[in-house]
């Protein structure tokens, strides 16, 4: 364990000791993601899924429908609940056990990413208005941790969404047929996160998992293919000053156009 | 910022006239700050901010337990967001909720950067907040307290930081929004500020804007953090008046 | 710590040695308790507050009203329920998590005191008979701790159902209008409890924080407007007389008399 | 003392011409003890009062773990109250409930007056007590059991603790109440109490009544306690005949 | 708890040794059973009950009979539910606290014994296809652990079921009368489970406690009247050979007819 | 091995004239091994059996903690079967059930004997399983998985352990059942097994059937066994050529 730990400290000062340079551990530009790959429905059983690697970091999300009522003041809409699993199988500083702060973080971060964006047609998930409305519960499941879990996930959530086909669904019966998945989900729009680390003076985009491990900023900034922005999460204890916002939200609108060609 | 499934009027009532609350656009609520209101706590105050109401108490620094736990270089900061069960108008149910997970982390970064945690190594800082009710913008009522908790309890700080959040209303950007705004919002904004270095140690958004507009929102705010900072400072010297 | 826990044990046998002499520490007499100030609303969001100061101790109590079902065997009775949160805020003694055994003594306490009383006169709450009721949720919030926690959560709790509305509900759509609060609720009577600390052989009113954190006796009695006793409950490992019991009812009734007047 | 809720028939039945089971007001239910049911535990219990029947079993005194946990000037007693999942009418769900929380406590309290804790510094003494059938009076016959069962371990004891709860129905009054009967009863009043020194260690109190009516209840329960504690004794000793 | 701890390594030495020689350390055959005794229904409160003590060991099961709604994909069959509680009074070793995998399994393990075999006529259980069924809630408790808890937990939830009585049920009202119990439950056949321990080479029926903390293996299969296997468990890391398998096979289906003699 | 409740179609279609896949009786779904597929895991591996899909890894030997779990002769091998949310038709909710601590305790009891644990006292090795789709036979493609993984891990092992299940539906005997299959066989026995010492490290079974019958299934499936075995080396080989 000691020993881990003495070579996390030695790494941490090469990564701050790199940056003050102006330059990334791994030769990466300041805006270059590392290599991209995903992976659409992978799987059989969930109603949509998608595999998303960035670099080492691998997240499978799977999207399952279920019916369920709507709530009381939203009495038309579909409903969407986002979980993010931890596993401790991704990495060795993952525990078993209930979801801590992080992956509660990165489940609502995505969840907001999706909801503000409109990116659900929800109106057309009503089946019966007060009564009965699809839920779209999307879960993301961390396989490999090498940083930047809240793109990958971002990505393999909409993915999954733009891969889901709806179960058929008996009204009478109230049961679902889950061997006939016939029509496509509503969505409208393509959120993507853009991630940013910051280390001394230095703004990198999509940060590894050892330039995470430096203390330093993070922030989540999420756009719509129009270029709105839909959430942003500020997500450490380094402050950022207005003219570093200002510079990461014109990279994560262009950064983000890049990305949405992906899915 | 309430869960994204409250503001359930977004769009709904776009040319608003003047503020529900007859406020200007740029006007914060009525701002209430008091030091030193848990007596056995080593720093406390309470917020009020219109309707919402948070307390702060700190205990600490002090030996962390379980050892293993403390960090050998600085001190721990650990924030506990509550929310009452009487504070809203369902009750809430005791216990910790995903958002509140969420608040304790967020709350906990915006703090930190403003502590000389590094003078305390293998202590912990307790911040404990209780929202006692609530009307949008308890996040931010509740750093507002704890800031001037942490310097009621002679914790050595390089500034206050002080938190209201920004939206839009049809063609207007207003702050520090009472409950109805934040359900017409079309989109909520907090931000905490600590004015003297110029940084921002929070900053969460919720809705769909282009950017200038978002950025509209954080200069707006960061005018009105300028405002409670002044109160916040006001409430300290009225304390340390009293001993 | 160390340093704290070495204060508490000279205190405590300051508090003893005191006693021996029949005295306390801050001067009050045996029946005399600290300065009691009550603030009755001082919320607006729920049905019904109060905040209770005794001395350095603080307590908010707030009511909430919900509508449900009611218990098989009471069909047409409105329904209590007593929850109390130490806040890891008002103590250093108190932990962050679930309710340890002292808050649940605590509300377990205040609830016998308010039901067996029959302070609220239940059949009023009752919407219909076998399917909806009025819920009273009573919650004791303690933010600050400095002994006799039961008496400023029962003076809270029932100073907070004197001042409670109950708002307008829609039985048709099956909905609370918080905004219209206009029927009162139904009051009969104001239990209140007076609590005993049994140091040496002394036994004193209202006792404070360092008089309970001698391992002394503790009992606490409710009484009712006409003097009935409606709950005891001794809370302390240290045995009592039968004589010092009947000493203890005489002066709850009495010291009741006068608390009952602040609500 | 059933959860108040449960006393649906308060004044339903002034006017009870004799106890519902065919006992006299001062008479206790059939009444059964045995030391050394529990082969594993250190020493252990059986108490029968009419249906209710509750186990006892003491493990220690042993080193208390986790250690800072222990006290250095003397055991630290812990009790466990748990009602079997068959013990009452409706299945009883596994867990913990407030109201065995509190019975827990008031039995610890109840006990711990007997018990020479301080020649076991840093120790623990564990308490278990298991109902197995619950009809009333649960918590004095589970009192009952620990007392003998203590005893039975060897733990040095001032005296032993015997417990039952007196009520008030109509113009009688009445110890060592059956369901129907805590049902009925104007007042619920458990009491424990040490018949050599004369001291009581459990008084707790549900219902609506009088002080002297009151008294009236815990004279009553004292005098049953004395029968009791005889019982108590005589299981000891065929006990230790036993070996 | 040294002490303890030294004991048992030397205990466990001699079992081993003795087990060379193919003895056991209570002189007990191989295929010998302590002593049985089992009480029918002893209890008033549940609606089946039974005590059943293999030697020092003594578990009491009850059985609870509750109305409630069927599976959706068995509408017409009644429900059967088995929990196990290891209740620190039983054993030094065990904990309180929730139910930990070894309560897990031999709850799993009775419930699978009594489901496979289809001891309990399920159909006859039905009140209102799809709406009403009896549910059996089989609950059993440790008192005191010596080893071998499947075969005593066993044959008790059989005993108990065979003496279990359903209560009367009001449909109109929703009510169930505990207070008469008429029908007999229908319990069709009696599966009876036969415990075996493997030390060294030597396979012997019943462990002991002393024979059960040895790290040898385990197993259990439970049979039915009719001499068919329903249910097997290996419960420890030991590995079996397939010969030693057959060989448990016979005298689990030999041993099962005198255990169930005494049912 | 789905919970018994699952297995609706019981007797439903006795004559079976061949498998619902086309399969013959003796014939496992299409297999597919690999090594090495967590790169932060000491040690990794997918098993996919028909559209069942499991995931592997270990971590360790590393030190264990707390430190009173430790063994002073051997390293504690500690397993944690989970199935992902999305594995299934019906969403599972996430958090430990019965099921999966019955399966975490006999998956752990089936790879112990294969690893020489006493060479890491005081050590953990940690095996997490991850369900990712499943379609029967969870249980033993995880046991597949993760012994490939502990191999992978370079942790010194006896033998691979390689495990299915076997079933009779009519008057076949078959192996590696689908889930379509598990709903209708009279019998659900998953074994696991080590080729080179010809020992069985799980057994398990749910039915109804003659000794006869069990063992021919037992025989069938250790055959099938030698199959799957002769894939883990493979995966293996590939694995290490590689580096």
């Amino acid at each position: 364990m000691e020993k881990r730990v003495i070579k996390m400290i030695m790494q941490d000062q090469y990564v701050l000791d790199m940056a003050a340079e102006g330059k990334r551990v791994d030769g990466r530009k300041h805006d270059e993601f590392r290599k991209i790959e995903i992976e659409k429905n992978p799987l059989e059983k969930p109603e949509g899924s998608a595999r998303v690697r960035i670099g080492k970091t691998d997240v499978i999300v799977g999207v399952k429908m279920e019916v369920g009522e709507p709530f009381p003041d939203k009495p038309d809409e579909g409903t969407l609940m986002v979980g993010a699993e931890f596993s401790p199988m991704a990495s060795p500083d993952f525990e078993a056990g209930p979801p801590r702060e992080d992956a509660v973080e990165l489940a609502r971060v995505v969840d907001r990413g999706i909801r503000e964006s409109g990116a659900i047609d929800v109106k057309k998930l009503c089946i019966k208005k007060k009564e009965k409305v699809w839920i779209v519960m999307i879960d993301i499941q961390i396989m490999n941790h090498d940083g930047n879990l809240f793109d990958a996930s971002t990505l393999g959530a909409i993915t999954a969404l733009l891969n889901t086909k709806i179960p058929e669904y008996d009204e009478k019966k109230d049961e679902i047929n889950y061997e006939k998945k016939t029509k496509v989900l509503p969505v409208t729009c393509k959120p993507v996160s853009v991630t940013f680390a910051k280390i001394g003076n230095q703004i990198f985009v999509d940060p590894g998992l050892d330039e995470e491990n430096v203390e330093g900023g993070r922030i989540t900034v999420t756009t719509k293919d129009n270029g709105n922005i839909c959430a942003i999460q500020k997500g450490s204890p380094v402050p950022f000053t207005l003219d570093e916002i200002e510079k990461i939200f014109d990279m994560a609108i262009e950064k983000g156009k890049e990305l949405r060609k992906l899915v | 910022m309430q869960p994204a499934k409250a503001r359930k009027g977004i769009h709904r009532r776009k040319v608003l006239k003047m503020r529900i609350d007859k406020r200007k656009y740029d006007e914060l609520r009525p701002l209430e700050i008091k030091a030193g209101v848990i007596p056995n706590a080593n720093g406390s105050a309470m917020v009020r901010m219109g309707k919402t109401i948070a307390v702060a108490a700190v205990y600490g620094p002090r030996e962390m337990f379980p050892k293993f736990k403390q960090k050998s270089n600085k001190a721990v900061l650990n924030t506990l967001y509550t929310m009452v069960p009487f504070s809203t108008t369902e009750r809430v149910r005791p216990g910790r909720s995903r958002r509140s997970m969420e608040i304790c982390k967020v709350t906990r970064q915006a703090l930190e950067p403003a502590i000389f945690l590094e003078e305390f190594p293998k202590s912990v800082i307790d911040v404990y907040i209780n929202i006692i009710q609530a009307d949008a913008g308890t996040r931010t009522a509740g750093i507002n307290a704890a800031s001037v908790a942490l310097a009621d309890a002679g914790i050595p700080m390089r500034d206050l930081v002080a938190s209201v959040a920004g939206g839009k209303i049809g063609k207007n950007f207003l702050v520090d929004l009472c409950m109805e705004e934040e359900e017409e919002t079309e989109a909520d904004v907090p931000v905490a500020y600590m004015p003297r270095t110029r940084q921002i140690t929070l900053l969460q958004m919720d809705g769909d804007l282009p950017k200038e507009d978002v950025k509209e929102i954080i200069k707006l705010a960061i005018k009105s953090i300028e405002k409670i900072y002044k109160e916040q400072r006001k409430a300290l010297e009225a304390r340390w008046k009293k001993g």
